[in-house]
């Protein structure tokens, strides 16, 4: 098999405890990622579940190299990029993207979306970016008169779209997706997810796909990473995850999600 | 059988003659029954909750319909008296456990208020009960918890503080809104296993406000689907969640995500489902005139 | 909306006065005539024609005074406010994207400023300076700075927290571009919401100065300045004392309003 | 320790600016045709003869011995002469941040009990204008409309010379009412009326449109419907919850424009002719009495840190989150 796209081998991540505040000296580190190591194959979606304080968000940034791992090794396509700096860090930029969490905050309300979606591709200098950002909104349903609106404008649905055309304008080879529609309605998390499934599928997009929910990584990813408290405690494909959960958490996780079906037992299970 | 809960016709909007938030709502609640109450955001349910408590925000008020609680009609009723038969009988569990407590007072007061302020109980039985109600929500040291400040206790334990502090006056309806939308599931399950056990025991009425279809499934035998105020599904849960339920229900519950089938959810809402319930709303406005 | 085109049109008007005060004042603001000394307005009794705001107590012309006045008024509100707005806004925009060891020593200069009284170090400032309106616009600019960096300091901070400046991060974008495109168009209204503002306090602050006797001589027509002859007179000619407050009070009010009309006019873009 | 480092800078920059006048005060004090001999006895006997880092190290030695020099006007020590006017300046500045916290309070209560009615809009119109009308134009107004057109309340001195009593301390306001010496408390009201409320107006709007604001957002939240549905009526909800949260927001506020009172007493001390460090310190400036200068802005600089120290220990007081460690 192919060389994997990232590879993650015991990643650490360790940031000084803001709570701890001594008089004197550094203040004490709080380990947030404890030796991770996993790889992301090219062409495949990866899944990061976990509960809040698991660190798949802080592992998300790391990913992408918006934090620095303060141990381990993280190579992308082969380079070492743990340490990399802006400079060094320059060349894979264009290739390691990231859809935000919350649109609101990450697309800046002063600028339209045709400029938020054709900024990257300017900056790096493509002909044609106007068209070519006309392309990507055509792409995730935003075409015609949406170019020109501004984020405030848009419904919750609509923005995340516009942070997904962001992602998708430089073609990159790695996408990040940050619990893209964890706050989102139910039926517009669906159009979405079968967006972005659709998107893997015509664009052969390699994507880490961060949620809390369960059942949308089933539906979504091919491989799956379970997060408790910066370990991972289960990965493999993730039929086979869910088929058969190795590690009791797994299996607790799954049994807490509740279906769409009544079932007046539920509650009182163990 | 009579209800305890029992709304009729209820229209709320922002200002008189603008936009309504809920229109001709009607729902009923038995005593020690658990109703939902489901929709999509805007969808006006957290509305029905608050217009039921009397704390609709600023502007925005009933315009008509009744609410009838244990044969009452609340919106009859002068503020005062309102207020007093809302503090004695009728109580709520917020949605975020990191606003719901007042940061500058500390656990116990909050938790005994409503029994000494509006029942005039004296203080020592009051504390004597909130230390009781947080053993029965699993608080181990009742005692030091009542001594903290909100900030000193984890979200959870918050969130266990308030559904004892909902419980304290023995009420007759708990109005949860989405008590558990902040939470991960696996507390999410603990905190509805205790809703639900509590209620049992006190045999209270429990309206429970929530988006998420799983939730409804597995706590409530009766709901109303909501769409843009109006109620556009409103049956026993069996029936929703089986056989026959209204289109718009359908899409929701094929919308929910769901691990053992996946490739049968996340279905997107038909196009003509959403047309067809605007096509209602907009006919209901048209012959809808602000009383 | 009626606030901002109310102080819109009253310094609009303040501007005309100030361009073409020589062809509009009807008479020589230093032009004193002792037979004419604490003429009434036009209104009251006693009045001389084409002295519509009366005299003072050497016989000076008010309104031609104030007309005058409001050149060095607005002269003092555009370059004291433009150089306090200049030196904050760099000042705390380095501080807050820069962080560090930057943010620090600036941190605690703004503290050092504000621990002065600002009248009392103004007036100390034009008495070192010497007295002029060159000193005034030193010393407003000198002192005000901390206004706006304090204010852009605490925005650009909030700013660079926020998601699309990881997001500019991510495709690329250099740290100075950064701010150059996420961080100052953020910024920028209110910059200019405070630089509003500080032209209200410049105008104030150069009456201030001008009612010590330390603005520019005495004789030169300023507000501040009629108003300290205006305060002698009150008994005889409250006329004098009137005028000046009166023009201060509007100018002042409509820039203050005219910022918050300008907020109000940018703020629904962000929400 | 951040304290002192900021003490000593603003020690530095008052000197530094100092020094840098082209003005002579020992010329301003010798008569005209005074010789070089005498002019330089002078300007040893003050320490002028030196360079300035060296002047600077002696007068921080003195200031460290709580000897703060002797002022080249008037004369005097100036610790004596400083601490002599700061009574009158404090109790000015306490009566006008009172007087404002009176005002800008109920005016927030009213704004927000009443919001979204006609009340709300004029509690908001009478906040814009007094926000934006420094104390400077406050006190040539109530000149004009008290002191002249209706004159009800004289607009110079602290005290009627009549009854200036002899007090054991400078804070006769204070003092008159432990003595319960009431017509001498009462004078001295009347004379402070007027610059104590020009100093309020500002103040008191900038609390009113923070603490309705905060007040608004804190009514919004979760515990506060809570306790609308526990049964409180709006006022209770209003008191019992709110307004503690929304005060926290207020207080730091408060303490930062509280120190822009105190540095514009300065201004309407003058304008009122009232003896305080302001009026002093205008005087000294003109005069270029460096030694009195210096000692005043370190004491304004004293208070404004006081000012924020004692915001700091309030706050801490008030907010349960940072009462342990």
């Amino acid at each position: 098999m192919a060389e994997p796209l990232i590879e993650a081998r015991d990643l650490r991540l360790a940031l000084p405890d803001l709570n701890a505040r001594p008089l004197f000296g550094a203040a004490p580190r709080v380990e947030i990622l404890k030796g991770l190591s996993f790889d992301v194959a090219r062409g495949r979606v990866l899944g990061i579940v976990g509960e809040s304080g698991s660190g798949k968000s802080t592992l998300g940034r790391c990913l992408v190299r918006l934090l620095e791992p303060t141990g381990g090794t993280l190579r992308f396509d082969g380079d070492d990029i743990t340490h990399a700096d802006t400079r060094a860090l320059k060349r894979h930029r264009r290739d390691l993207q990231m859809i935000f969490q919350d649109p609101m905050s990450s697309l800046n309300p002063r600028h339209s979306v045709l400029r938020l979606v054709e900024a990257p591709m300017r900056l790096y200098g493509v002909a044609n970016a106007e068209d070519r950002a006309r392309e990507v909104l055509e792409r995730v349903q935003l075409g015609g008169a949406f170019a020109r609106r501004y984020p405030h404008q848009l419904s919750g649905g609509q923005r995340q779209r516009v942070g997904i055309a962001r992602a998708l304008a430089l073609s990159p080879r790695f996408i990040l997706a940050d619990e893209i529609v964890s706050g989102l309605d139910v039926s517009t998390q669906a159009q979405i997810i079968r967006l972005l499934e659709r998107l893997v599928d015509e664009m052969d997009l390699t994507l880490a796909f961060i949620s809390h929910d369960l059942s949308v990584i089933r539906r979504l990813c091919h491989e799956v990473i379970v997060l408790r408290a910066g370990e991972i405690v289960e990965a493999g494909p993730t039929a086979e995850v869910f088929a058969a959960p190795k590690h009791p958490y797994t299996a607790e996780l799954k049994a807490a999600i509740p279906l769409p079906d009544p079932d007046a037992g539920w509650l009182s299970q163990p | 059988m009579s209800a305890l809960l029992r709304i009729e016709g209820l229209n709320v909007s922002v200002g008189r003659g603008g936009p309504r938030l809920l229109r001709d709502v009607s729902l009923s609640v038995a005593a020690g029954e658990t109703h939902g109450l489901v929709g999509e955001s805007g969808a006006g349910k957290s509305m029905i909750g608050k217009a039921i408590a009397g704390v609709l925000p600023r502007g925005i008020a009933v315009r008509s319909g009744r609410i009838l609680f244990d044969g009452q009609d609340l919106t009859a009723l002068p503020r005062r008296a309102r207020r007093r038969l809302v503090g004695e009988r009728i109580a709520i569990i917020p949605q975020d456990p990191l606003t719901a407590l007042n940061p500058c007072r500390r656990i116990g007061g909050q938790i005994t208020d409503r029994l000494v302020h509006i029942l005039g109980w004296d203080a020592g039985r009051a504390r004597a009960r909130a230390a009781e109600l947080l053993d029965e929500v699993a608080i181990r040291e009742p005692g030091r918890v009542m001594q903290a400040y909100p900030h000193e206790v984890s979200g959870g334990m918050r969130q266990r503080v308030l559904i004892a502090a909902a419980f304290a006056a023995e009420p007759a309806l708990i109005i949860a809104d989405e008590p558990t939308t902040a939470l991960d599931v696996t507390v999410q399950r603990q905190v509805l296993r205790l809703i639900g056990e509590l209620q049992a025991r006190h045999g209270t009425a429990l309206l429970f406000v929530t988006h998420d279809m799983g939730v409804v499934a597995k706590l409530c035998r009766s709901l109303s689907v909501l769409y843009a105020g109006k109620v556009v599904d409103q049956g026993p849960a069996a029936r929703i969640f089986g056989p026959d339920p209204h289109p718009y229900a359908r899409a929701l519950i094929a919308a929910t995500p769901r691990y053992d089938r996946p490739e049968e959810s996340l279905m997107p809402v038909p196009e003509a489902v959403i047309a067809a319930l605007d096509a209602e709303v907009a006919a209901a406005d048209r012959d809808w005139t602000d009383g | 909306m009626v606030r901002l085109w109310l102080a819109g049109g009253w310094l609009a008007l303040l501007l005309v006065a100030a361009v073409f005060a020589p062809w509009i004042a009807p008479q020589d603001p230093l032009a004193q005539d002792l037979f004419l000394e604490r003429l009434p307005p036009v209104w009251a009794e006693g009045h001389e024609p084409g002295y519509y705001l009366g005299t003072d107590s050497l016989g000076r012309d008010v309104l031609s005074r104030l007309i005058h006045g409001a050149r060095i008024a607005l002269i003092v509100a555009i370059l004291a406010g433009g150089a306090a707005a200049l030196i904050g806004s760099v000042l705390g925009l380095l501080a807050g994207y820069m962080g560090g060891w930057t943010d620090r020593v600036i941190g605690r200069v703004i503290d050092v400023w504000m621990s002065f009284p600002p009248v009392l170090f103004a007036i100390l400032l034009v008495a070192v300076l010497g007295t002029g309106l060159h000193s005034v616009i030193i010393a407003i600019a000198v002192i005000d700075w901390t206004r706006f960096a304090r204010v852009i300091r605490a925005e650009t901070l909030a700013q660079s927290r926020m998601d699309y400046v990881a997001s500019a991060v991510v495709i690329g974008r250099s740290r100075l571009g950064i701010l150059a495109t996420e961080v100052v168009p953020n910024v920028l209204p209110t910059i200019l919401v405070l630089l509003s503002l500080e032209m209200g306090i410049a105008v104030i602050v150069e009456a201030i100065l001008s009612f010590v006797n330390l603005s520019i001589s005495s004789d030169d027509p300023t507000w501040g300045g009629m108003i300290a002859e205006g305060r002698t007179q009150i008994h005889f000619a409250p006329w004098v004392l009137v005028a000046p407050m009166v023009a201060l009070f509007f100018t002042v009010l409509a820039f203050s309003q005219f910022g918050e009309g300008l907020k109000d006019r940018i703020d629904p873009v962000l929400r | 320790m951040t304290t002192v480092v900021t003490l000593f800078g603003v020690a530095l920059v008052v000197f530094v600016v100092i020094r840098l006048a082209p003005g002579d005060p020992i010329a301003m004090m010798l008569p005209p045709g005074a010789d070089a001999e005498d002019m330089a006895r002078l300007r040893a006997a003050y320490g002028l003869d030196r360079s300035v880092p060296e002047q600077f190290l002696i007068w921080l030695g003195g200031v460290v011995r709580g000897d703060f020099g002797t002022s080249i006007s008037l004369r005097q020590d100036v610790g004596a002469l400083v601490l002599d006017r700061l009574p009158a300046t404090l109790e000015l500045a306490l009566l006008a941040l009172a007087i404002a916290v009176a005002i800008g309070t109920t005016l927030a209560v009213i704004g927000t009990l009443r919001r979204q009615r006609p009340a709300e809009s004029a509690v908001d119109l009478w906040n814009g204008m007094t926000l934006s009308i420094p104390d400077f134009l406050w006190g040539l107004i109530f000149i004009l409309l008290f002191g002249v057109v209706v004159p009800l309340f004289p607009v110079s001195g602290r005290i009627s010379p009549a009854l200036d009593p002899d007090y054991a301390t400078g804070f006769l306001l204070v003092e008159s009412l432990l003595r319960l010496d009431l017509r001498v408390t009462g004078d001295l009201l009347h004379h402070m009326a007027l610059p104590a409320l020009a100093l309020a107006l500002p103040l008191s709007a900038v609390i009113a449109q923070v603490l309705k604001q905060s007040l608004k957002e804190v009514m919004h939240l979760d515990y506060v419907t809570l306790a609308r549905a526990k049964g409180y009526s709006e006022i209770a909800v209003l008191f019992r919850e709110a307004l503690r949260n929304a005060v926290l927001p207020t207080l730091t506020l408060v303490g930062v424009q509280f120190t822009f009172l105190i540095g514009g007493t300065v201004i309407v001390e003058k304008l009122f002719s009232y003896g305080g460090l302001g009026n002093l310190a205008i005087d000294a400036v003109i005069n270029r009495d460096l030694p009195l200068i210096q000692g005043i802005v370190l004491l304004f600089a004293v208070l404004f840190i006081a000012t924020n120290l004692i915001v700091d220990l309030a706050y801490a007081a008030l907010n349960p989150r940072l009462r342990h460690g």
